[in-house]
Parts: structure tokens; C-alpha cells; sequence
């Protein structure tokens, strides 16, 4: 069988099905359903067992963060900003803190660059670690979430010993962070390190080198490399493709530029290959956290004194910030008018653009069995999308 | 494909032996981390109830109620912080800021109910189970929200600053000001502290956004003497400061000083109201001190035509007199009283009522008439030999050193007292280059003088003498008869002699001592001098002084003939100090024209 | 002086009051102005109190006095009252004299009671001195309050 | 980069180019050349990644401003393309041809700002929201807080007091307000 | 609560097209009618043992379902499974925060769900509208649109909570005091009235079962 004749790749133009022709089924899929990440939605168009037509809804998870942080202040907005992605809520936290640092012209103490990167290389691996669950059980394959998240859970263990709190860290505050980590605590995370390289060993045996996985993931959503720009792709998905961008290295922000990584790239940019790059990823953290446990200054301040947060003014400006998350780039876009709360902050998820304008183009004839685990090889996560 | 994608996944039987992931029992087996952000808890005792875990919680999940059993008192409001679970975030913000540093966190988490209504509490005060809970999360060694540090006043170093009677605190900058305005979280507990009541959070909110004409405006809302009172307040209202719970209280004081010496004299009116049309009555004010002014300064502004009277050369009472000018410089001084007198008010400088006119002559002339004479009367040692020629009284010292006066205090001088007089005696004299004993009955902390004077006044170089019951003084021997003097005094312990009271200094018998002074201020405390009011004037006195109603009115059955007779200021209150004399001037104001225009009544 | 009888040990007490009255009305004649007149008159109102009840208690024949002695705040023994109050006497002078007074009287009743053989006599004088004792304790407090405020 | 900001003045009248940091300048444009100056910037100068489109309500202007970033990942630099239009003729030109997924920005800032882009993929069909009665609710006119308040339900009992306010009625009732 | 008295409101699947009308029950629900005696208390038990949450992650609270789920804490030793419909399930959890557009949804598959069924609500957003209290687009109590029978507070709660509100659920169960079903008969008019004055675009039955 070779490869590259499963690489279908849809038609640009939107179907128009004759629904009254009896032809097409027109069926939702989500948001209550098994098969679905987050709470969305596909309407999908069928010809007996293949997509026809494929429309994205989104909008259950909308809270409007973006018209509350208006109301709030600036600090205020700290606490609201990590429930935007709650499988990786630090990214927010990061993107958030480091767009109002840079627009009132603060610069973080050393310590904190490095207990801000430990913190998000860590929430990268937890969030890697639920997806792989998530992606394998889209296929059928039950037994790497029973792994995986446990393995998640661990590091969130670490989080609740640095930060005290599980899922919302809020660890990442305007000026540095909120705290030095506890006596023993890299004794800790070097423990879990070991543990999850281990596991993911074994993932990596049952998983990728599972024959039924192999066979569903292989050609399913081939993305061409020229549609990296064009769609906005970024992160794995576009590194799939045979795009080498990182905004680790490409923006080289925090203590990134002081630690040694390659960028990892793929080249046959399908499900399988995205599959395979996340898990290449996840080593890759699993040594970036070792790097940076190793390279952590032990003492000096962790935060930098800010103006009282009751009335705290930024100065007039914009800025956009950007990281690189599990998924691509995650942007904040902060525009202060020299009062107390934002003028506008908006938020650039990656699935913006992965989960709308690029699964609803990838779903057209692909097998009704195969949206979800197509779904979850793009790594999609609603609540970034509708805010 | 190969053989391997088929064979590999078996591999993993391998962890069939290992030890499972799954908790046994995860209830029980899994308490918080140390660090675990769970319910709040409260030290009730430390809590103040400032309110700004209620300011900084962006869910609107914290009330402040009141609590039974907890009265509102000095620095505290007597609320207290009420979560409710159905908006906590956990993001511990509110322990991040807290000023007292009494909210924390347990790190208990479970909280199970099948009644939405139960998820609310007050921590410290209604019981939990996780109350006093030993772990959960604090906010971390040097982390704070708010700065717990003051933005450092410049001064005079002590050397230099007893050189010569330069101003020792130099004032606050823009920059500096404005950052310390930024400490305060406007929670509003220092308005109940300060005896005018005065909108503090409002002219620091002011102050921090650079609207000083509003700041202006808001001081002189409540006290016309922001210049003197920016100096020499006693400032109690940095006793009740909820920052000063955690740290150092904000220096609302100095920022009082910095919105009053940024604008000019000549740019207060812009600022300030203007007086009311004329209403057509007279009102006479006896003693131009900040009480009397400050009667003067408001009924002016209500439309009345003031006189004030002043036996002294200048006005300004004892902000003048009694106060030295490294603390007070003049021109401050100057500055308020001339603001007020630019409103219309006269001050009749050097006419002493009672012996140039007589009270009833006021009563005749006035529709009203407010006395705020003061305490000028200095008492005596009341010991053997204090009739000594080197004896000297405290407040005469401070007023001969305004008036320019050569002091001659020689080279040893000895204060007695622990009052503010008595500091700035020592201060004085420290001036004229003198060395200083101060000799106080009991001790440091006993001394009603402020902290920082009784600091200053030992880095300047005084010498504290606590626990000295004075005995006698004896004439010096020899040449130096009458131009010295022996203090004898007696050597004191504290006694505990009554449960609740004030302990009581007893002498040790035999424990005498002595020294030899050139002069002896005695700064003991001083009366007010009420020669000038007659049994005619119908104001009812005890204890030696006037009884005044809630209104300030001294006369209430005065004749119709003469004018209604209000008494506020040292005078009567038991404060005795510069702001309750400006707050009784202002109450009296309004009592006067509630008085007079018979509103009210 | 020799108190015999529970009645003549309260006349004598009673006496002594009534001096007291007389000695705050003497002081009255000095005055000059119009609240030290006020002042006198009311301590002398207060010692007025005393003999009235001291006359009702030796009317009922029974002596309903606490025998709690006040705490001595030590400040009669430092002050220095050799001269009378004149003219133009302050509230010091005037309370100077107060404590002075009280002190005296005392320090009577002590060395009555110690010289006393009458058993009902003796309980009286001793009775009277803790009530000298607060009367005492009363102006003391009143010193400390509004006379040696800083010291 | 200054010459990139000459050619986009000599082009499309763009000014006022500001340099927030080394990797990220902003610059205005007028909304008419917005698209042709879009295109430019794609396909001459390197900027072929739209990291997002979105919006502001400068109310006090009277004008929406649009936002545009673009980022060049040759030059590793980004470019915030702002451009103002009339807050009561909101309307614009769609690049949706220009990036794939431009369309869903757009479709968001039709519905929450009220912004139409003509020839926009479903640009007219409703978003995140669902039988939304109310205006577009990122503009500033909009009060979250009263919506939320006249339409929600909250659970009933709470009250606050004021520290102030409190004290003075405990402790000095008498004093004038 | 007085004001669930309401007089039923007349409710009929109207505005739907009559062929769909046929797919729904036209009757309002009707209250549980339990055996006699220890029938119901056995039923109660078997119940209680065999808690099938419906799964439909409606906020953030669906994350820590995950961990439930899974290994470490493992809740099909305590009789708890996610099921993929609403046909299957007993149990739903409200995981937070519920924007309209999700109310809808809820409601919905609240409504087809097997009786007796539970709810349970996690975090603060579902109490009093925790920290999206002020935005325009989700609901503050959920009890106002559907009954519930636990709630559980935190933001989010840890998978441990989760588990102690299901114990909780449990005993609620086998005490035979799980009442929502009925209260939700009981008040229809009162639910169905708040449902529809948030859900503007009501284009679904009134009896979705």
C-alpha cells in the first residue's frame, strides 16, 4: 500500500449538496457527543459514510472574556485570563503578564524568566499528555488515556506543590511570579520526569507502533506545506508539514534562547506524522525541563515590585505577544488607553484557525469514523476559539 | 508495515506487575498541598476590615458585613470579609493584598452540598472545619501586592538639624509623593481617627492623580490649615492606617503637606470656594489659635463677618508660639492664616479680652461669640524650691524663642515632662547648644509626646531620664547661687497596683539623685486661663472649664440680649491638640449658623 | 482626743467635713474670676455630700461605709503645698490644696483610730480613712487628668 | 524596516510608523487601500502569516479601528496594520481571499462589533452567539454588567458595607455629612 | 419557592414542522412513582451503585472528568461511567459556567434523559455565576433552568471533590431523596418560563423526549 495515495487532498470550494435529493444525510456532530473535542460542533454533509460538507460552530464555551477584561483591572484580569485554555492555562498567564510588562516597561527578575519557562514547558507536557490520550482513543484505542492522563496528573501534581492550585495555576503574575519553588520541589519534578519518559516509552511502542493506529492515522489529513501560510497554521501542524517555525526559537522569548533545543520538523503532514511529532515534542520538554532545573538560578527575587493593583495605569500603547504553545502561536494583543483596564485584549488561539477554516476543508471526504480522530490530530481546543 | 507494529504493543505486558497508578482511597489519601489555594481563612483578631480583599476581587465575591459581638472602633471597622463560594475564583489575590496580612487560605477543598444557598461564610468568625488549618496558601517571603515600605522622607541629619532652626522635613517631590499616594487602598478606616473627619482617601486619591486644586479643595472642606496640620498633625489618623497593619502606615500627613506647598497661596482661590453673600451678622472669636481660625475661616465662607481676637502680637496660638519652627517654619504658617484672613476675616492682634475688652463687651457687639483660648497657663513643679529663678516654664521658653527672645538657658538644662512641649523645649534648647536631660515620671512609652518627636529629640542628642519623681530643687551652692540649680529627683519602678489601670511609678526609697542645671523647664502641663469670663457671661463651668453642649454652645441660657457663647479647642476638649481644635472651630461654625439662622434649631 | 461612742467618733467626722466646707468657702472669698468660684463650689457641694451623709448614717446608727482602701497614686506626698492658694490660683493650686486637705485629714484618722480603745469607735475611724483614702484618690485622679497631663 | 514604512507611505499613504519593539512595528493606513496594502504586504515584503484580524471601538473617535497583525517569519518581524472607519458606516473591504481563515475574523467582527465585510463566507450567519437580541456586544456602548444583571438570575442575600460609611454611623453618627 | 407555583403555561411542541412534531412526546413529565417499600429501597441501592454520567463536557469542569475517568482515579470501582447519550445516563454534570447557547443544550439533553436522573453542578459559575458573574452570555444559577441535586464548590473542584460529590449523590440516592426528576415535573411551567426568557431563539420542542 503506498503512503502517499491515501494523501487526499479536498477540493478547495465548498460543496453545495442537494439535501432534498435523498443523496446526503445532513448530521451534527457534537456538542454533546463522544466523538468531539471541547464543546463544539460539526454539521457534517454525508454520501453514505464519507463528508461531503463540513461547517464548524462554535460558541458553547463563549464567556466573553474579552468584553470582561475591558471592565476589570489590570491585575484583576491575572486570575480571568488562565481559564481561557484550561488545559494550558499558563500560556495565557505568560502572554498575558509579559504584554503588560512590556507596555509600563517593567523588566521581570532572572528567576522568574526561568520559573516562567519551567512553568510552561511543563504545561506543554501536560497538555501533550491528555491530547495523545484523546487522539489514540479517537481511533478505538482506549488504554493511552488510561496512561497518559495519570501521567498529566502527575505534573499536575507538581503544579499544585509550586503554585497551589491543580488547573489554574495563576502562578505567572504581572512582574514575575507568585512564588520560589517549595524545598525539594525539583527533586520532585526530575522524580515525574523519569517516570513519564518511561511511560511515553511504552506509548510510543503501543501506540505508534500499533498497526490499527497506523492504518487510520497514515494519510488522514495531509496538509500541504503551502497551506501553512495561507491557513495561518502554526505549531505542530505546521512543523508537520515540513515547516520549521517555533516561536521558541523564531521570537527566542524567556529563557528559551539559554537552553539547547532543535526544532523538530516532519515532512508527510498527516495525522500520523502530527501524532508522532507531539510525541518527539514531549521528549523534547521532558529535556527543556531538565535543562532548566539544571540552569535555574537557586536564589534572587522572583518578582518585581509593581504599582498598587487597585490603581495601577499602563501607559497608553499596543502590543501583541506571542508564545509558542502546544498547538502554535498563542497571542496576546493588549491595547491600553493610559487607564486603569484594558482598552481591548484579544486573544489568537491557534485554533482559530486549525479547528475552523482548516478542519472544515480537511473533513470533505474523509470516513464519518475518522472526523474525530482528524479532529483531534489538529489539536483543537474550542474555548480559545470563541473566548 | 512491518512485523514490529504488530508484535510491539505486547511489549507493555511487562508493567503488568508494576505498581498501579490508581489511588486507593483518593478522599482520604489526598489532602491539599502545602501551597494548595483552598477555602479562605480569616485571623479575625488581625483583621481590621479595610476592604480591600472586597476591592481587589474581581468576582464580587467578598462582602464585608459586621460581625456580632465586634464593634467598629479606632482602625478597625468592626466588618469583616464574607466569601461567597459561588463566586470565589481561588485566585488568592485577596491574600496577596491583604494589608494585616490576616486572610489566608487552607488547603481544604471539599465542600459538598445539596443547598446552593450554604456557600457563603465568613472566615475567622463563622466556625469550618479547616479554621486554623496549618497548611495551605500564604503568600510567599517578600511577595506583597501593596509596598509595605513608606517612600523615606528626606530630613535634616540630626547634626546638622541642631545647628540652627532649619525645617527638618524637607517635603515630598512629585515622584515621591505620588508613589506613596499609591499605597493607600482608599478603605476610608482613618476618616473615624481623625478628629475633622477629614476626607483622607480623597484628597490621596488626589494627590495620586495629580489634581491637587481638587486635593486643595478637599483639605479645606474640613481644615483650613493644611500647612500647619501637613507638619505638626498628631496624625492619628496613621494610628488607624490599615497599611500600617502589615507595614508602614501611609504618610498622609506628609502628603497633606505636599498638596498644601505645591500650590501657591496666590492659586487658592481658583481652588477653593468662595464665601457666601454677606448674610448680615457678626460673630466675635476669642483667640486666634488653629481653633479660633478655623471657626472664623468657615463662618466667613457661610457669609458672616468675623473678628477674631488676639492678645498676642501674632495669630496662630500655640502653632506659633508653642511650636518651634524646625517643625513649623512661619511661612507655612503665614501661608493658612493668610489664606483665611483673605476671605474677609480681621484679626485683632494684641487685644486681650478681659483686660482690653471684656466679654460682655463681645456678647454687646456680636451675635456670637466662640472662645478658643486655649491652655496658656503653665503648671508648676509643685516641689520644694520651684519657685527658683532658673525654673522655667516650657510654653514661655517656646514663645520667648518665637519671638526672637535671647533665651540664656546656659550650658546644662534639664526638661521635665514627656509632652510634646517638653520635646520641643528640649529641642530648643538642644538649638542653643545645651546639653539636655529629659526627665519623665514613668517611661518611654508612657510619654504622651509623639514617637518621632521623643526619637528625634534623642538622635539630636537628649538625654532620656525615665522613672524620676521630682523631689526638690535646690539653689545651687557658691557663685552659682541663683544663677543654678540642683533637680533632685527620685528614682522610680513601675508598679502594678490596680488590674486594668495604668501602672504607677513608686519611688525606691533612697534612691535619690541629683545634678546640677543651669535651667529648669518644667513642662509638666499647662491650663487654660479663664479670668475673662464672669459669672454674667452665664456659662455653666465644672472642673474648671466651660461645659459645652453637642452643638459647642457654652451659654445655654444666654439673655437675649448678648450673643450666644460657643467654647471649643484645648479649651475644652480632652485631645488637646491642633486638629480636634480646628474639627471643634468648624462644628462650631455650623453651630453658629444653625444658631443664628435658626436653621435646625 | 479621745472618741468614746460611735456618735461622737461621726460628729467629729462630720466636724471635720463641715471645716471642709468652710475651708473651700474661704477659698472662695480669694477667688478672683468666675470658674474658680465655679470649682470651689462644687467641691465644697461634694463635701456638703459627705456631711449629709454622714448625718443620715448617724441617724440610722449604722455605718454604711466600704472599707476599701484606694490606691494611693503617691502624688500627695511629692507636691509641695506650703502656700495657700491666692488670688489668682490655678486649677493646680486648687487641687494641690484639695489633695493636701484630704491627706491630712488621713492621716487624723489613722492615728485616731490607732489611738482609739473603743472597739465601735476604732471600726468608724478606720472606715473613715479608707473614705478619706478615695476622696483623696478622687482628686489625685483629677490631678493626673488635667494638671500633669505630660508628666 | 524604515524603508518598508517609505514604501507603504509612497504606496498605500500609510504613516505613522512606531517601533514597539524590534520585531514588532504598528502603522496606519487608510481602510480603502487597506486590502490592496494587505496584498502588498503578503506577497512582496515577506508577510504571508495573518496571526489575527481583529478590532477596537474607539468610540471617542467615532471610528472602529481595525487590527491587523502579519507576520514576516523571513525577517522575524510582525506588522500591527491598523486602519479606521466610520463606527456608523462600518464597512469594509473581506480578505478572505487573501488567507483561508481570515473569513472567521471577520464573521467575528461582524457580530461583535457590527463590522460588515461584503462577499465574506457566512459572514452574516451568527458565531459564537445564539438568538443574540442585544447590539454587537464588544462595542464600548455596551454594559456587560446591566445585560448580565437585567437578564440572569443571582442568587439572593448578599450585601456589602462600606468601612467608611460603617464607622461613621457607629462611631460619630452626629458629624454633617 | 412561592413563585414555582406558576399555572402551568399551555406547552406544545408547536412551531415545529409536523413531521418533526411526531418524533416527540407531546406530554409534560410526570413525577416518579416509586415501588413499594424495599422494592424501592433495592431499586435506590441499584441505583446509587451505577451512576452513568452523561458525557457532555458543557465548561471547564470536563477536565477533571478526565482524570476520573482514568487510572489514578479510577471511578468504575465506584460504579461511575460516562455514557456517550443522554438515552443511557443518569447522571449529568454541569462542568461550570454554562454560556445560553450551551443552556440549550442542557436543557435538551437534560429533558432525554432516562428517569430517575441526578445532577450535579461543579464550581462557582454554577452557584452564583463565579467569575463570569458579569458577562452577558452565561447564566449565574443554574438551578434556575434545570434542578439539582449536588453541588460541589471549587474552580475547578479536583477530580476528589468530584468523587465526594458523587458519594454524596449516592447516599442522596439510597435515602430515596433524589428529587430534581420531580421537582422538574413538578415546576415545568416555572422551568420552562426561565428557560425561555434567556433562550431567544427557542426553535426546539417543549418536550424534548
Amino acid at each position: 500500500m503506498k503512503k502517499e495515495k491515501l494523501r487526499v487532498i479536498p477540493p478547495a470550494e465548498r460543496a453545495n449538496p442537494d439535501l432534498e435529493s435523498g443523496k446526503y444525510l445532513l448530521m451534527w456532530q457534537g456538542p454533546q457527543h463522544p466523538g468531539i473535542t471541547g464543546n463544539m460542533s460539526l454539521k457534517l454533509i454525508v454520501e453514505g459514510d464519507s463528508v461531503v460538507d463540513c461547517e464548524t460552530h462554535v460558541g458553547y464555551l463563549h464567556r466573553g472574556f474579552e468584553k470582561l477584561m475591558e471592565r476589570r483591572l489590570w491585575m484583576q484580569n491575572f486570575p480571568l485570563v488562565c481559564r481561557i485554555a484550561v488545559p494550558e492555562p499558563d500560556f495565557n498567564e505568560y502572554c498575558y503578564a509579559a504584554a503588560l510588562e512590556e507596555l509600563a516597561g517593567i523588566q521581570i527578575p532572572d528567576k522568574a524568566v526561568w520559573l516562567r519557562t519551567l512553568s510552561l514547558e511543563m504545561i506543554r507536557l501536560a497538555s501533550f499528555l491528555m491530547w495523545i490520550g484523546g487522539q489514540a482513543g479517537a481511533f478505538g484505542h482506549g488504554t493511552i488515556i488510561q496512561w497518559s492522563v495519570t501521567m498529566r496528573d502527575y505534573v499536575l501534581d507538581l503544579f499544585e506543590e509550586l503554585s497551589g492550585g491543580r488547573i489554574y495555576h495563576m502562578y505567572i503574575i504581572p512582574g514575575g511570579v507568585r512564588g520560589d519553588v517549595p524545598a525539594g520541589f525539583f527533586k520532585h519534578v526530575l522524580e515525574i520526569m523519569d517516570t513519564v519518559q518511561k511511560n511515553l516509552d511504552d506509548i510510543e511502542l503501543v501506540m505508534f507502533h500499533n498497526v490499527v493506529f497506523k492504518m487510520r492515522a497514515e494519510g488522514l489529513g495531509y496538509i500541504p506545506a503551502d497551506w501553512v501560510d495561507h491557513y495561518g497554521i502554526t505549531g505542530p501542524n505546521a512543523r508537520a508539514a515540513g515547516v520549521a517555525r517555533d516561536l521558541r526559537k523564531d521570537l527566542g522569548y524567556l529563557a528559551y534562547p539559554r537552553l539547547d533545543f532543535k526544532t523538530i520538523v516532519g515532512q508527510k503532514s498527516d495525522a500520523y506524522e502530527r501524532a508522532r511529532l507531539r510525541l518527539l515534542e514531549m521528549y523534547q520538554c521532558i529535556d527543556l525541563i531538565r535543562q532548566i532545573v539544571d540552569q535555574c538560578p537557586k536564589d534572587g527575587p522572583f518578582r518585581e515590585k509593581l504599582p498598587n493593583p487597585l490603581y495601577w495605569k499602563i501607559p497608553a500603547g499596543e502590543t501583541y505577544v506571542a508564545a509558542e504553545c502546544t498547538r502554535g502561536e498563542y497571542g496576546f494583543y493588549v491595547a491600553s488607553d493610559g487607564s486603569d483596564k484594558p482598552r481591548r485584549v484579544a486573544v489568537r488561539g491557534p485554533s482559530y484557525t486549525h479547528a475552523v477554516a482548516v478542519m472544515e476543508r480537511l473533513a470533505r471526504g474523509v470516513n464519518i469514523a475518522d472526523v474525530a480522530g482528524l479532529m483531534v490530530s489538529l489539536h483543537t481546543y474550542p474555548p480559545e476559539i470563541e473566548r | 508495515m512491518d512485523i514490529k507494529d504488530f508484535i510491539a504493543p505486547f511489549a507493555v505486558w511487562k508493567r503488568a506487575f508494576e505498581k498501579p497508578f490508581t489511588v486507593k482511597k483518593p478522599i482520604d489519601e489526598r489532602p491539599g498541598a502545602p501551597r494548595y489555594r483552598g477555602f479562605h481563612i480569616n485571623d479575625a483578631e488581625r483583621c481590621v476590615g479595610c476592604g480591600t480583599c472586597e476591592a481587589i476581587c474581581m468576582n464580587k465575591a467578598i462582602d464585608l458585613v459586621p460581625v456580632e459581638g465586634r464593634e467598629a472602633k479606632e482602625g478597625d471597622s468592626g466588618l469583616r470579609p464574607r466569601v461567597d463560594y459561588g463566586r470565589c475564583c481561588w485566585c488568592a489575590l485577596c491574600v496577596d493584598i491583604c494589608p494585616s496580612g490576616s486572610l489566608n487560605m487552607s488547603n481544604e477543598y471539599l465542600w459538598i452540598d445539596s443547598d446552593p444557598d450554604v456557600f457563603r461564610y465568613t472566615p475567622g468568625v463563622d466556625k469550618k472545619p479547616w479554621d486554623g488549618a496549618e497548611l495551605g496558601y500564604r503568600r510567599a517571603e517578600g511577595y506583597r501586592l501593596l509596598d509595605e515600605q513608606r517612600v523615606p522622607m528626606a530630613e535634616l541629619g540630626h547634626r546638622e538639624a541642631v545647628k540652627s532652626f532649619l525645617e527638618l522635613v524637607q517635603g515630598y517631590s512629585r515622584a515621591q509623593a505620588e508613589k506613596e499616594a499609591d499605597r493607600c487602598v482608599s478603605c476610608g478606616l482613618c476618616i473615624a481617627s481623625c478628629p475633622a473627619h477629614m476626607d483622607i482617601p480623597g484628597y490621596i486619591k488626589a494627590v495620586r492623580e495629580g489634581d491637587l486644586d481638587t486635593g486643595l479643595r478637599l483639605l479645606y472642606e474640613t481644615n483650613p490649615f493644611p500647612e500647619a496640620c501637613g507638619r505638626i498633625c498628631t496624625h492619628l489618623c496613621e494610628g488607624a492606617c490599615s497599611i500600617g497593619t502589615g507595614g508602614d502606615p501611609v504618610a498622609i500627613r506628609w502628603l497633606k503637606r505636599y498638596i498644601a506647598d505645591q500650590v501657591e497661596l496666590s492659586a487658592y482661590a481658583k481652588a477653593l470656594p468662595r464665601a457666601e453673600p454677606s448674610v448680615g451678622k457678626k460673630v466675635a472669636v476669642v483667640g486666634a489659635g488653629p481653633g479660633g481660625l478655623s471657626a472664623a475661616y468657615y463662618l466667613a465662607l457661610l457669609g458672616y463677618e468675623v473678628k477674631v481676637y488676639e492678645k498676642d502680637g501674632e495669630a496662630g496660638g500655640m502653632l506659633r508660639y508653642g511650636i518651634p519652627e524646625y517643625r513649623l517654619p512661619y511661612p507655612a504658617l503665614d501661608k493658612d492664616i493668610g489664606y483665611i484672613e483673605s476671605l474677609g476675616v480681621t484679626i485683632k492682634r494684641g487685644v486681650a479680652i478681659g483686660k482690653d475688652l471684656s466679654l460682655s463687651d463681645l456678647r454687646r457687639d456680636y451675635h456670637a461669640v466662640y472662645l478658643s483660648t486655649g491652655l496658656p497657663v503653665a503648671y508648676g513643679l509643685e516641689v520644694p524650691g520651684d519657685k527658683h529663678p532658673r525654673v522655667l516654664d516650657g510654653v514661655a521658653v517656646l514663645a520667648a524663642a518665637t519671638r526672637g527672645e535671647e533665651l540664656g538657658l546656659g550650658k546644662r538644662v534639664a526638661v521635665i515632662g514627656g509632652g510634646n512641649v517638653a520635646m520641643d523645649a528640649a529641642r530648643t534648647a538642644l538649638r542653643h547648644g545645651a546639653a539636655v536631660d529629659i526627665l519623665y515620671r514613668r517611661r518611654e512609652e508612657d510619654m504622651p509626646a509623639d514617637a518621632d518627636e521623643i526619637r528625634e529629640a534623642k538622635a539630636e542628642g537628649a538625654r532620656l531620664i525615665e522613672k524620676s519623681i521630682p523631689v526638690e530643687v535646690k539653689d545651687a551652692a557658691g557663685a552659682l547661687a541663683g544663677k543654678a540649680a540642683l533637680f533632685v529627683w527620685n528614682e522610680a519602678e513601675m508598679v502594678q497596683k490596680e488590674e486594668g489601670k495604668r501602672p504607677v511609678p513608686e519611688a525606691i526609697p533612697g534612691a535619690l539623685r541629683e545634678e546640677l542645671y543651669d535651667s529648669i523647664i518644667a513642662a509638666i502641663g499647662q491650663g487654660p486661663d479663664l479670668s475673662y469670663v464672669t459669672e454674667e457671661d452665664g456659662v455653666p463651668m465644672k472642673r474648671f472649664k466651660p461645659l459645652v453642649d453637642a452643638r459647642g454652645m457654652a451659654s445655654p441660657g444666654a439673655s437675649p440680649k448678648g450673643g450666644a457663647i460657643f467654647a471649643g479647642g484645648d479649651l475644652v476638649n480632652d485631645r488637646k491638640d491642633a486638629i480636634s481644635a480646628i474639627a471643634d472651630g468648624h462644628r462650631a461654625a455650623l453651630s453658629i449658623d444653625r444658631h443664628l439662622s435658626g436653621k435646625g434649631a | 482626743m479621745d472618741a468614746t461612742s460611735f456618735a461622737e467618733a461621726l460628729d467629729f467626722a462630720i466636724g471635720r467635713e463641715k471645716a471642709a466646707v468652710d475651708f473651700y468657702r474661704e477659698l472662695a472669698a480669694l477667688a478672683s474670676f468666675a470658674v474658680q468660684r465655679s470649682t470651689l463650689k462644687e467641691f465644697m457641694t461634694m463635701e456638703e455630700g459627705h456631711v449629709a451623709m454622714l448625718s443620715a448614717m448617724k441617724a440610722r446608727g449604722g455605718l454604711e461605709l466600704s472599707s476599701a482602701i484606694a490606691v494611693d497614686l503617691g502624688l500627695a506626698k511629692a507636691l509641695a503645698a506650703d502656700e495657700k492658694p491666692a488670688a489668682g490660683m490655678s486649677f493646680q493650686d486648687i487641687l494641690v490644696a484639695a489633695v493636701k486637705k484630704e491627706e491630712r485629714s488621713g492621716e487624723l484618722y489613722v492615728s485616731l483610730a490607732a489611738a482609739s480603745l473603743n472597739p465601735e469607735a476604732k471600726a468608724v475611724f478606720e472606715r473613715l480613712v479608707a473614705e478619706e483614702s478615695r476622696h483623696k484618690r478622687y482628686f489625685e485622679e483629677l490631678y493626673e487628668a488635667h494638671i500633669a497631663r505630660d508628666n | 524596516m524604515n524603508e518598508l514604512a517609505t514604501r507603504l507611505a509612497a504606496r498605500y499613504g500609510a504613516r505613522g510608523w512606531h517601533d514597539q519593539r524590534a520585531d514588532l512595528a504598528t502603522i496606519v493606513l487608510d481602510a480603502d487601500r487597506l486590502r490592496d496594502a494587505l496584498a502588498y504586504l503578503r506577497d512582496q515584503e515577506g508577510y504571508r502569516h495573518l496571526s489575527f484580524a481583529t478590532a477596537i471601538d474607539n468610540i471617542e473617535r467615532g471610528v472602529f479601528t481595525l487590527v491587523y497583525t502579519l507576520r514576516s517569519h523571513d525577517k522575524g518581524h510582525s506588522l500591527i496594520v491598523h486602519a479606521d472607519i466610520d463606527r456608523q458606516k462600518p464597512v469594509v473591504d473581506s480578505i478572505h481571499l487573501l488567507w483561508a481563515q481570515a473569513w472567521t475574523y471577520q464573521r467575528e467582527m461582524k457580530e461583535w462589533y457590527g463590522i460588515d465585510f461584503p462577499g465574506s463566507p457566512r459572514v452574516d450567519e451568527e458565531f459564537v452567539l445564539e438568538g443574540w437580541e442585544g447590539p454587537p456586544m464588544m462595542r464600548r456602548d455596551f454594559d456587560s454588567l446591566a445585560y448580565s444583571d437585567a437578564t440572569y438570575a443571582e442568587r439572593p442575600g448578599r450585601a456589602t458595607s462600606d468601612p467608611a460609611r460603617h464607622m461613621k454611623e457607629q462611631l460619630y453618627p452626629e458629624a454633617a455629612e | 419557592m412561592s413563585d414555582k407555583k406558576l399555572k402551568p403555561a399551555p406547552l406544545a411542541n408547536e412551531g415545529l414542522s409536523p413531521d418533526e412534531r411526531g418524533l416527540f412526546c407531546d406530554a409534560a413529565p410526570r413525577e416518579y412513582e416509586p415501588a413499594k417499600g424495599v422494592i424501592e429501597d433495592f431499586y435506590n441501592w441499584a441505583r446509587a451503585e451505577s451512576l452513568w454520567i452523561l458525557g457532555f463536557g458543557t465548561g471547564c469542569g470536563a477536565i477533571e472528568l478526565r482524570p476520573l475517568m482514568t487510572s489514578r482515579f479510577d471511578m468504575y470501582r465506584y460504579g461511575i461511567q460516562a455514557r456517550p447519550t443522554p438515552r443511557q445516563s443518569c447522571v449529568f454534570v454541569i462542568g461550570g459556567y454554562a454560556s445560553v447557547k450551551t443552556l440549550k443544550r442542557i436543557v435538551r439533553s437534560y429533558e432525554q434523559m432516562m428517569g430517575p436522573k441526578f445532577v450535579v453542578a461543579l464550581g462557582s459559575c454554577t452557584i452564583n455565576g463565579g467569575m463570569y458573574w458579569d458577562s452577558y452570555n452565561t447564566i449565574k444559577r443554574i438551578d434556575q433552568y434545570i434542578p439539582v441535586d449536588v453541588y460541589i464548590t471549587g474552580c475547578m473542584p479536583r477530580p476528589e471533590a468530584l468523587l465526594a460529590g458523587f458519594q454524596e449523590l449516592k447516599k442522596i440516592i439510597k435515602a430515596g431523596k433524589g428529587e430534581g426528576q420531580n421537582i422538574y415535573a413538578r415546576d415545568f411551567a416555572w422551568y420552562k418560563a426561565n428557560q425561555k426568557q434567556i433562550i431567544k431563539n427557542w426553535d426546539m420542542p417543549d418536550y424534548n423526549w
